[in-house]
């Protein structure tokens, strides 16, 4: 609806597009990355165009080497995750029959946009913050060494310590002082990758026979592996590359192959949104 | 202020505190300890020092300041005496800074990044706050943000939780001194900058 | 300040000179410095700072000591102008001795803090390091402590970097008598791991 306005501007885009990365070497956040792409469209985040943002969000991802900036592409992920909800929200259709369902995700909206409204005032105020520091920072105060008079006369230093309690402290003091972190490590070790399992998905049902779930993890011991071709199995079906059967709720999930073409570049492509 | 806690000598012979009194110049005395002093000294701390009732010391600074910017005729001074970080202090005169440059041997701490420029907003406006708290309002992690700024001096951990064990942050004297502040009061009111849809944020200052 | 007017004796454009010398207002100029130079300053490195010739300098200080004395009538500061070892400093003026001996004991007492206590010791088994170094180890700011420290003759500035202008610190021999070693080699081993640990967090800054 709104596209006509914003039409031009989404237009003049490509020149800009190129300079996506450019527009990102700023990057501090993605919120900040949200609210750089909105202003760059020009466009409520409301608006339905919002799915390009998506796109170019995400063909940005694919361009990312996820393996040098595991914290940048976290970062990213919650980027993705945001702009689903707002794209979920925003394709909602407005002025509708209302269900309260709808109201809940016009919630969910308004909260998201309430998220981005405050970050931006904090990112104001860090401005703010910036000048007065850097005013402060050219100011001199007097803070001159103590009179060599009075430095004499500061009484003597009541010092207990032997050379082993000092080393104790020496040791406690210089212990890393950790920030306490959950650790994630244990989620992803061992990595596995979506398009290796996807590979041999495909190398399983390729030949015609329909399989079950269970059949296709059969032997795979690791829980990260049974994932990985869960989600392998996923995305070959959104590549239309399988079919799947499932008579009743929870029952058995049957595989077919149904691709017609299916090159190695499909292959390659698959999960790249997971950056493995 | 419990301004007579201030008066830290015996009570004893009102006649020798009364000639002591006498003799103790405020404002002269008030000088000779700013000038070894090397952080900004609040009311109480100097009241202390002379040995004189808060409201006094309060009476003296506001003359020696004045006293120091040439109100009433005087030398303008090449100094100044500030109220900054919660108390006072001696500064260079903002048009002789230039000058002064070259005599200190400041060692220019390097310009805080954006990221760790917002971090140290949020923590400002929401202290006291968790590191988690930070992170779901900044959306990322903040954890070598949150070391750096510690590392600065400009935030101070304020306590943990006991229960969750969740380390809060909240802003140290030194950023109060460092903004030319006196109390985190002094912040700019943030509203303003949250503009309507922002009804379901709380206590925003 | 126009920069090039630094070389004091350029006996060229009387003019120009008349100008500039009625902006800088030499006494001022020189106050500001003096508040905040740790050492005495000799003439010529003082009329270099403010661009004007020596004798003027030699002149204006003259006046600010008499000034500062309350020669003519005006205030007798807490605070005095004396020349020491071919320079001049402000110091207090000693009918002043008494309040500022009692406020530096205050301010110094007899045991060291848990936190300078665990900054020597960070300093003590790496040295020479400088002031970020440490911070980033203690994820505190550490100016304060260290001024404590050096002020205490427990470290010493060993050194400073030529690029980055940073002050590195290294333990005096006070340390080595309180502690009742011969050497700082003698301090006790502490665990290999530790002393790879802290590297991860020089970048900080």
């Amino acid at each position: 609806m709104a596209q006509s306005p914003s039409g031009a501007a989404v237009d003049a885009v490509p020149q800009e597009a190129t300079g996506f990365s450019v527009s990102l070497s700023n990057f501090n956040g993605p919120f900040d990355l949200l609210l750089t792409l909105i202003a760059k469209h020009e466009m409520d985040i409301t608006e339905v165009s919002l799915s390009r943002i998506t796109d170019e969000f995400i063909s940005y991802l694919r361009g990312l080497d996820s393996t040098e900036e595991l914290d940048q592409a976290t970062e990213f992920l919650v980027v993705a995750a945001t702009l689903l909800d707002l794209k979920v929200a925003g394709l909602l259709p407005q002025g509708e029959l209302v269900d309260a369902e709808d109201v809940a995700l016009l919630e969910a909206r308004d909260l998201l946009f309430a998220r981005l409204l405050q970050y931006r005032a904090f990112k104001e105020a860090a401005i703010w913050f910036a000048a007065g520091l850097e005013r402060e920072s050219t100011r001199h105060f007097r803070s001159v060494r103590l009179e060599e008079k009075y430095r004499k006369q500061t009484p003597e230093l009541v010092w207990t310590l032997t050379a082993e309690d000092f080393a104790a402290l020496a040791a406690v003091a210089m212990t890393p002082h950790e920030i306490p972190v959950v650790g994630l490590d244990h989620l992803h070790a061992p990595l596995v990758s979506i398009r290796e399992q996807a590979a041999h998905v495909v190398a399983l049902l390729r030949g015609g026979q329909p399989m079950t779930f269970r059949q296709l993890i059969a032997g795979a011991e690791v829980k990260g592996v049974i994932i990985a071709r869960f989600l392998a199995v996923l995305e070959l079906y959104r590549g239309a590359a399988i079919a799947f059967e499932q008579l009743e709720p929870l029952g058995e999930l049957t595989l077919r192959w149904t691709a017609e073409h299916f090159s190695e570049d499909s292959l390659a492509n698959l999960g790249a949104d997971y950056g493995h | 202020m419990d301004t007579d806690t201030a008066e830290p000598r015996s009570p004893e012979p009102d006649t020798e505190d009364a000639a002591s009194l006498a003799v103790v110049d405020v404002p002269r005395a008030l000088e000779a300890i700013l000038m070894v002093a090397d952080e900004p000294q609040g009311l109480v701390s100097l009241a202390t020092a002379v040995g004189v009732p808060v409201a006094a010391v309060r009476q003296a600074i506001e003359v020696l300041a004045a006293d120091y910017d040439g109100v009433g005729g005087g030398i303008r001074r090449g100094f100044e005496l500030r109220e900054v970080g919660g108390g006072w202090r001696v500064y260079v005169r903002p048009e002789h800074d230039e000058v002064v440059r070259d005599f200190v041997l400041t060692q220019n701490p390097t310009r805080l990044s954006q990221a760790a420029l917002e971090t140290l907003a949020v923590i400002a406006y929401k202290q006291p706050i968790s590191r988690g708290a930070i992170a779901s309002i900044r959306a990322v992690n903040v954890d070598s943000v949150v070391r750096t700024l510690l590392g600065r001096g400009l935030i101070t951990e304020a306590f943990t939780d006991s229960e969750t064990g969740a380390i809060h942050y909240a802003t140290a004297d030194l950023l109060l001194t460092q903004l030319g502040i006196n109390s985190i009061e002094e912040l700019p009111h943030i509203s303003p900058l949250l503009e309507d849809g922002a009804q379901g944020f709380d206590d925003q200052r």
